[in-house]
Order: structure tokens, then C-alpha cells, then sequence
């Protein structure tokens, strides 16, 4: 059985107790809302994109830490970033969180560069089967905003 | 005082060790362990002497025609009911109140008729009849619940009048504990002419039940909440009415004579039995029905009601934690549901379950209840026969390492 | 060939004697018997790892979940569906066809639309249709048998045209033996517009089946008669036709979200599982499709072919008995029903089970099929992976006695 | 187990390859169908009542020897009796045919003026308990027809 110091380590605790991006955007052009019916938890992305680019992102809702500090982490990791750059991040990122992706060996978060930064964090979540549709809400919405965005 | 350490021998699961900690199974309410006699039972209907019921002129089938209508005469005697006939076996709580809601419903209710039901609802009572409603017309009204979780009947002229024409209310919240007072309900239904249904599939489990009594028509349950088997479930309701109402579901068993263009139905109950019926699980069923009978409905009420009070004591120790269901055991049944601010329920479930402790945490089926409570999620421990003070001992222990672990006392700040 | 002695080691019931006599339980066609494996596997899961499914976030109910949703995906395997979501557990093959015609005919039948079916047809797959006519106006009609015991279909334009909006036929008549051609039936249904379902309760058991290659839209079958459990069935489905069909019954895991006066629905396949599903049923379901599949189901069909060959054979020696059915194995599964002039099903199906015989007689559920081959009654012989040819012997030599006993050479006097 | 000889009775055989009374009544005032839908049997029971007394009777329909065994006899055993006394006849038979009636003495066919006569042979039918209904459509159409006689 998995331990629970893997599942809440001290960074998702942090980006839980002092989420980051918690804001309304006063300026947006995209954005969707997401919930997982299973237990409650809703969460609503708000993005400006620019040119391309991601240039501000809001993540709102209520929810348990793992979904919370998910969306705190994401908002960080795709700021500022091209549009095709979060494309490949999302996938990067739901790739980790799938059983399957336990493999992948550039999750390694002691690795120089590790590209998904403190969001590796989340791996543990992995051992708790029933917590990765927490994890994996915020990019689920993100994904949606994007779609509709780009459909639109 | 029941004879707990005997009972606790009886499943075998309760001696499981998780991480080096005896397992506390605190998830009754929704679907309860097995005792081994329920499980020997089926497993014989299934090896030694199988064959399908009502069907074959030969031994074997006889034998299991006999135990599956054994089985519907053990729970006509569980109810008190005043014939086995009065018994439908079905898949669930769900299947049955789905049953009654299209056989009576379907063809009964009239744009402008009320379908009165509670805000405590169970998803289970509540989205069977948004589709009869979609589909005749008629409309959904809600008892409310007071400030101490209780149904709100200060002013019943508000929700009785004639344009009510069915009340299907839950005989136990499966949430909140609350037990309404059936009786009394049931004597307002009756007086503006509505049938009524109870859905008891947290009550029947927990506390003594006499149909010819309670003064409501039809009642509903499941075999998994009251250590029986999955697959198998009650509609219990008046022969006269059970007469009266319309088969949902057509097939071999339920029919009388079958022609080209049209058929004639069975009497009850076979009438609402179409096809090959659960019959090894209703014979589990019966079996858990005996269980429960030889400990007595009366001491599990009691039972219940004794670890509630301990619950309820102890959960007082937790700082910060609000219980959602009455304060007290008056008319409450064995589930207690709380929230801890600043904790969400899913997280609280995940550092229970790595201390052995099993709970439900999220809306419990129950969203409309949630909303009225003004809460996203909670947090539920339930308690059936084999329940003990330990298992709430173990709760408490883990609600305090979930509190040392995620309950910050600085506010959440905004960056 | 497949490896009787140890297949019927694992069915201890076959080794039972009834006075003396070994049993030869010849009635699979009605409920089939049940291996040592899925009857053990029921027992673990309701004994050491019993929680429900879909709801709790703590190990023992994840477990269950993974369990449950392991034995959809091997019945979507077993079919070789295009995905595990297209698989839809219900109670039954009735509580699937009943399915199928509420959550697709209830909406979309008009006055003057036809459902088409056929003269062979189990009862369950005729009654759900003449309720679902009842409530839409729509009309039935039916194919006929040809004097050889098959599906008519020499004149295919008196059946299909653009009135038929759905074709529910079964895929092998638990009477005749009769297995149509369901490829050439599903083309016809396709260019009149017609949706297919095949009522698989007898095929599934006994023959290879590929949804993807078959041409029908949906499939219904039962666990019980193909060495699973009772309580457990099957609907499978296209997956873009189950996300346009409305769900029957409501309840807790069919919804997405709930509120007072609407609600909306979870993906499928939950859309169509309402309340707490026969999850201990579906997994016994899922280790009687390994055993099947460990055998081979081209075996099977092939063991049931040699086997049906044999009693044809054999009930030849019987002086003045006839077969209901296709005089040959061509198209043709392991059942059997034939008719002694002179002597009565009934009277029949007693003394044979005097002699350790287990068959079935009456109408078997087809009241309209013996009506067209005016029979008021028949015996029937059913087999499955364990039935041997030492059964089919002892049916025979219990026929014998039964003539001595019953049949008189004098015809039948009135005083 | 029991066995076949006391199902198949030599009375009963003989009823059932020769049955009495088979015949529609060319004269009826009374009379009634009815049916076992799980095995198919079907029975027509026609009464000619005069006087408060069954002048006649038609059986007809068809089905097992049980059942066309009890038909047959049923109708010598009612012929030319009162109605009150064909009550009580119905209600001995019936007795005799449950489960709980094998304790009653006055069943015995050995026993001098056993009133049930042929019928008593049908005793056996109750060790197979699938069969009782067989034996008792016949009586439970009799009934019908005077439930309705008497009721018009
Ligand atoms: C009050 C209440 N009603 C109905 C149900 C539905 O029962 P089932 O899932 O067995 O159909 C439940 C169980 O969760 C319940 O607690
Ligand atoms: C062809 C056919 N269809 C439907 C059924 C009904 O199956 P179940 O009783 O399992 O619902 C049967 C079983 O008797 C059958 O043989």
C-alpha cells in the first residue's frame, strides 16, 4: 500500500494552502468549468490568450487538495507558454497520472530539466487510483477552454 | 445486548488486517458485509441443487421453486406483511421504487398531479420520478428539512392537498440519519387520497418494521444494505394495489397467456417478475432475513443507537468538525455525517483509508440535500450489527492524524 | 474435442446420483449448471474483498469497482465489442430486451410504426413489445417458420419496409433449435432503417459471437445459461445508438448531476445502470466467460453439433416420436424438443425424472410458436459443455419406460 | 422419493386412456374453462343443474393423465348429486390434494365407503408436487362454473 507522504508531499500542500492564479480574470477570451460529480469537486479555467500565447490564466472552484493544488500548479506551469507548448504539457502531464505512465523515465523529478516541475509532484497521486480524476480535472477543463477557444 | 464477539465471527472480513491495523468498516449504509451463513447458503443454491424455479416439472427445479418461495414467505414474515404474495422481489431499492413509479405512475398521473418526495431524497427517489414526470405531465414537490435535519412539517396544508397523488419518502436519510415520522405522514397521504411509498432501503436494515403497521402502501429495499446479496431487492405493497398497478417490465414468468397481439398478466407477484428472477440471491436473502430475525430487529435498533451516541460524543472531540443530522438518537438511525472546514471529505477519506478506516466521503447520492446544506461534500461513517466502539475509536485516532496533516490554521491565502 | 472428464469435474452437481442413477440433467437451455470457478470467485468477493462499487474512495471499494469494470471488459473481449462501454449489465436477457424496448421504442415508436419479430420467439422477447405497443401506437408483426423449422425468408418484401422501425429477433429459438441468419436478417433491417437487436439468450451460451461482424445493433443475453450466475444479464449496444437511447430507469450512478426538478445523465454505459448494480453477479459473469473462452466457444458449438446429432439419432429408435426442429445440425443448436402422441409433456417429463432425467415440458415460453405448430405441450432436451452422450442414453432408455407405461395401443375410447 | 406406482395408479391410467364424460353438453346451464398456463393443460367443464342437483356433465380439453384422469372421475363422482354435497365433495378432494391434508384418515381407499371412491387413487399425485395443480384444474374449473351459476 502506498504511503500517504507520497500522495501529500510538502509542495502540493503548499500550492493547496496558498493556491496561485485563484482569481476572476477581468480580461478573458476563453475559459470553461469542470467537475467531477463522483465527489464534488468543480473548478473554473479562465484564460487571455495572445498571439498564441497563454499571457493569463485564473483557475477558481472548490475541491480537494489534490484537484486544488493541481490547478494552482498548472496555471503556473502554462503561463506565458505557446499554445502547442501547453498541448504537449497536458498530454506530458496525463501521460504521468495514467497507470501506464508510470514508466515514462523523463518523470524522473531529480532529473535536470525535469519539464513538468513541481506538477511532478503530483506522481504519487498515481498509487491512489480514485484521486487521479482530482488531479486530472484542472487539465480536463484547460483542455475543454482550449477546444472551444480554438472551435470558436 | 446483542452478543457482538459471536456476531463478529460470522464475517470473516472483519479480522483483516490493513498496513499492520484491523480493518474498521465504517461504510454500512452503503452496502453492508456478509455473514458466512448467507454466503454458505447461496453457494449451495448454486452447486448442490441447482436448477431455475417455476419452470421445470422435474425434482431439482421443485426444490428450487420451493426455496425461492420459502424466501419470499421469510420476508413476508420479516414485514409482518399479511401475505407472501405482497412481496416482489427485484434487483434493488432502485429497481423497485423505478417499479412502482412507472406501474402506478405511468399510467395514473396527469399533467397538473403532484408527486410530493423531500429535499433528504437518495438520487434513487428522486430521478425516477423526473422521468415519470417528463413523461406524464405531472410535477415534483418537496417536503423541506428543519434546522436540526428534521422533515419540516409545521404547516403540512403547504405540501397536502388533493393534487398530490403520490408521497414516496425515505424512510431513513441516508445522510442525515433522520427518521420522519412515516405514520403521521402516512396519515396526510391518506387523507388527500395520494398513494405512498417508503424507501427503506436504509430503514428496513436498521430497525424493526411492521408493514400491516406503518400505514404506508408500498415499501422498497435492497438485500446488499442488510447482509444479504447484491442482485436482490423488495416492493412490498398492498395486495389490492399491487392488483391494481401495471407491470413495468413484460416477459416469460408474469404472464398468463401469451397471443400474437397481446397477453394477459399472472397474478401478484409474479405479475412484476418477468424472466428468470435473482432466485439464488433471494434465497440469500431470506438467509440474512433469518440472521437478523434470530439476533432481533429490536437490539440492532438499539445497537445502533448506542454506537450513534458514542459517535456522536467522540466526534465532538474532533476540533472544528460540524455534524450534519440531529444531535441527538431520537428517530435517527446509524450514519453520521460531518465536515471538517478546511478539509475536504475526499482527502479525509484517502488518510482514513490508509489507517484501515473505510468511509464514504462526496454527495452520497444525494445532491439536492447537499445544495440545501450548502456543502460540496461530506463525510459519512455508518454502522450495522458487527460495528463496534473500536471501529469509532479508530475513526477518531485517523481524523486527528488527517487534521495534523492538512488542516492549516493559517487562512488560505491568495498569491 | 474438448475434455469432458475434466470438464465435468469442475460441475460436482453431475456426479450426483438420484436413486442410483447418476443424473443427466438435460435442461441447460433453461438454466445452465454452474463450474466450481465462478461459483468460488462469487464467494471471494462477497467474503473477503466485499464493498460496493463506483462510490467509495477507499481501497476495498476501488478494488470492487476495478473488479466490476474487469468483468465488463471481458465480456466486451468475449464479443469482441469495439469498447468495454458498450457493454450495459442489467438483471437479465428480459431486463435487457425491456431495456432496449423502453429506452428505444418508448420515444421513438409513432402510430403505424412496426416492430418486427417472429412467431418463434420467447415470450420475453414478445411481451416487452406488446407494452411498448400499447404505450406508442406502434403496430407488431412477425416472421413465420417454414415447414422445416426455419425463419421465412423467401419473400423478404412482405416483412420489411420502411414501416419497421426495429427488429428484435432471437438468434436461436430455445424451442426449435432454429439459429436464423442473423447477417441476411440485419442487411434487411438496415435498408428499411430498422434498429436490430438480437435476443442472444440461447445463442451467446452455445456459439462463437462477434457484435462487430454480426450486423445487429444491440444483443441481449442472460448469465445464467451460460455457466454464470443468476441476477446478471447483458445488453450490448453500438456505442453511438446507447448514447442516443434514453435510459429507463433512474437513480444514483446513472446521473451526471441532479437537481430538484431535472437531471441529467452519467456516459454510457452507467446511463443504464441505475442504483447499486448486481456487481458480485457481473463478476461470477466474468469468470464463466474466461471458462467458456478457455474451452473455445467454436468447441462448444461444435460439442453441442455432435451431441445434437446424436439425439436426433437416437429419439429415431423412439416409436411415434417427432421432433420439433430442423431435422439436421445445419443452423441448429444443442436443444432438442419433440412430442409422443398419446402421451403428455407433463406425464413424460415426471417419469423421466423418476429416472434421474431433468427436461423441460410445456410451452417453454413460446406459447405462440406452439400454437402455430399445434402443440399444446413438448419435452425438451437441452445440453451445454458437460452433457455427454451417456445423457442422451438415459433419456432414451427412460422414454421407453414411459411408453410402457403410458402409451396405449388402443386409441383413446369415450365411454 | 416416491415412486411411480402410486402416481400411475391402474384407476387412473385406465380413466385417462378411457375417459367418462367426455362429450359437450347439448343441454347446459352452467359451465366454465380453465387452464394451467405453465404446462398447457386445458379443461371445459359443462353442467346441466336441475332442481339444485348436477343432471349432467361434459368434460372436455385436453391435457396430462393427471389432469384428464381427475376430469374424468370427477365427473362420475358429481353426477346426479345436490350441489351442497358437491361443495363438500370439492372441499374433501381439495383437502386431500394439499400438503398438509395426508394426515387425514378418511382417506384411506382401503377404508369401507371411502366417499372420494376412484378418486381417492389420486392421493399419490401429492407426493409430486408439481402435479397437485394438474389434479385439481378439473375441480377448480367445477367450481368456477357454479361460482358463475350461482352468481347469474
Ligand atoms: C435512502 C436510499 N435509497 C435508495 C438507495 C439505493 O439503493 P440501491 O443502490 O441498492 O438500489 C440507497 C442506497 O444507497 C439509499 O441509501
Ligand atoms: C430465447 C430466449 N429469450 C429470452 C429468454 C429469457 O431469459 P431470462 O429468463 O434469463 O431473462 C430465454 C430463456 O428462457 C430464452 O430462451
Amino acid at each position: 500500500m502506498a504511503s500517504l507522504e507520497e500522495l501529500y508531499r510538502e509542495v502540493i500542500l503548499d500550492h493547496y494552502r496558498s493556491p496561485r492564479n485563484r482569481r476572476v480574470l477581468e480580461r478573458s477570451n476563453a475559459g470553461a468549468d469542470g467537475s467531477n460529480p463522483l465527489c464534488g469537486d468543480e473548478v473554473r479555467v479562465d484564460l487571455l490568450i495572445e498571439a498564441g500565447v497563454i499571457t493569463d490564466i485564473g483557475v477558481t472552484g472548490h475541491g480537494c487538495s489534490i484537484s486544488q493544488a493541481s490547478g494552482s500548479m498548472m496555471g503556473d506551469a502554462v503561463k506565458a507558454k505557446a499554445l502547442d507548448e501547453v498541448c504537449r504539457l497536458t498530454d506530458r502531464f496525463k501521460g504521468m497520472m495514467s497507470i501506464e505512465g508510470a514508466a515514462d523515465p523523463g518523470l524522473d523529478p531529480e532529473r535536470p530539466g525535469a519539464v513538468l516541475g513541481d506538477l511532478e509532484a503530483l506522481q504519487g497521486v498515481r498509487k491512489f487510483p480514485v484521486r487521479i480524476k482530482c488531479a486530472d480535472l484542472p487539465w480536463t477543463t484547460l483542455e475543454e477552454a482550449l477546444g472551444i477557444y480554438e472551435s470558436g | 445486548m446483542i452478543d457482538q464477539a459471536r456476531i463478529r465471527s460470522d464475517f470473516p472480513i472483519l479480522d483483516w488486517e490493513i498496513d499492520g491495523r484491523p480493518m474498521a468498516f465504517l461504510d454500512s449504509a452503503c452496502s453492508s458485509q456478509k455473514p458466512a451463513q448467507v454466503i454458505d447458503a447461496m453457494m449451495d443454491a448454486l452447486r448442490d441443487s441447482y436448477a431455475n424455479v417455476h419452470r421445470g416439472a422435474y425434482t431439482l427445479s421443485q426444490e428450487a421453486t420451493e426455496a425461492y418461495e420459502g424466501a419470499r414467505r421469510k420476508v413476508a414474515r420479516f414485514l409482518n406483511a399479511a401475505a407472501p404474495e405482497e412481496v416482489v422481489f427485484t434487483r434493488s431499492t432502485t429497481a423497485a421504487i423505478n417499479l412502482f413509479a412507472y406501474g402506478w405512475g405511468l399510467g395514473n398521473l396527469k399533467p397538473g398531479d403532484r408527486v410530493l418526495i423531500s429535499v433528504m431524497e437518495h438520487h434513487s427517489n428522486i430521478v425516477p420520478w423526473h422521468i415519470i414526470a417528463r413523461h406524464t405531465g405531472a410535477e415534483l414537490s418537496f417536503l423541506d428539512i428543519t434546522g436540526d435535519y428534521r422533515i419540516d412539517l409545521e404547516k403540512p396544508e403547504d405540501y397536502f392537498d388533493e393534487r398530490v397523488k403520490i408521497v414516496s419518502l425515505s424512510g431513513m436519510s441516508n445522510v442525515l440519519g433522520t427518521m420522519p415520522p412515516i405514520g403521521e405522514i402516512a396519515r396526510l397521504a391518506r387523507e388527500v387520497g395520494a398513494v405512498m411509498l417508503v424507501d427503506g432501503a436504509q430503514m428496513v436494515p436498521h430497525s424493526p418494521v411492521d408493514v400491516q403497521e406503518m400505514g404506508t402502501d408500498f415499501l422498497a429495499f435492497s438485500g446488499h444494505k442488510m447482509l444479504g446479496p447484491t442482485g436482490i431487492g423488495v416492493l412490498w405493497g398492498r395486495r389490492e394495489l399491487l392488483e391494481k398497478m401495471e407491470p413495468m417490465e413484460g416477459g416469460d414468468e408474469m404472464i398468463r397467456e401469451v397471443r400474437l397481439f397481446e397477453s394477459t398478466w399472472a397474478p401478484v407477484p409474479q405479475k412484476f417478475e418477468a424472466g428468470t428472477p435473482p432466485f439464488v440471491e433471494a434465497i440469500g436473502l431470506g438467509v440474512a432475513v433469518d440472521y437478523l430475525s434470530e439476533i432481533g430487529m429490536d437490539q440492532i435498533l438499539e445497537h445502533d443507537r448506542k454506537l450513534t451516541s458514542y459517535a456522536l460524543r467522540r466526534l465532538e472531540e474532533v476540533p472544528g468538525l460540524s455534524i450534519q443530522g440531529p444531535a441527538n438518537t431520537i428517530d435517527r438511525g446509524g450514519v453520521v455525517s460531518f465536515d471538517i472546514p478546511g478539509i475536504h471529505a475526499h482527502d479525509i477519506a484517502t488518510i482514513l483509508d490508509q489507517h484501515g478506516v473505510a468511509v464514504r466521503a462526496g454527495h452520497h447520492c444525494a445532491q439536492p440535500l447537499m445544495r440545501r446544506l450548502g456543502l460540496a461534500a461530506a463525510t459519512r461513517a455508518s454502522f450495522h450489527v458487527y460495528t463496534s466502539e473500536a471501529d469509532i475509536d479508530a475513526l477518531v485516532d485517523a481524523l486527528g492524524v488527517a487534521r495534523r496533516l492538512l488542516a492549516s490554521t493559517e487562512a488560505v491565502t491568495v498569491r
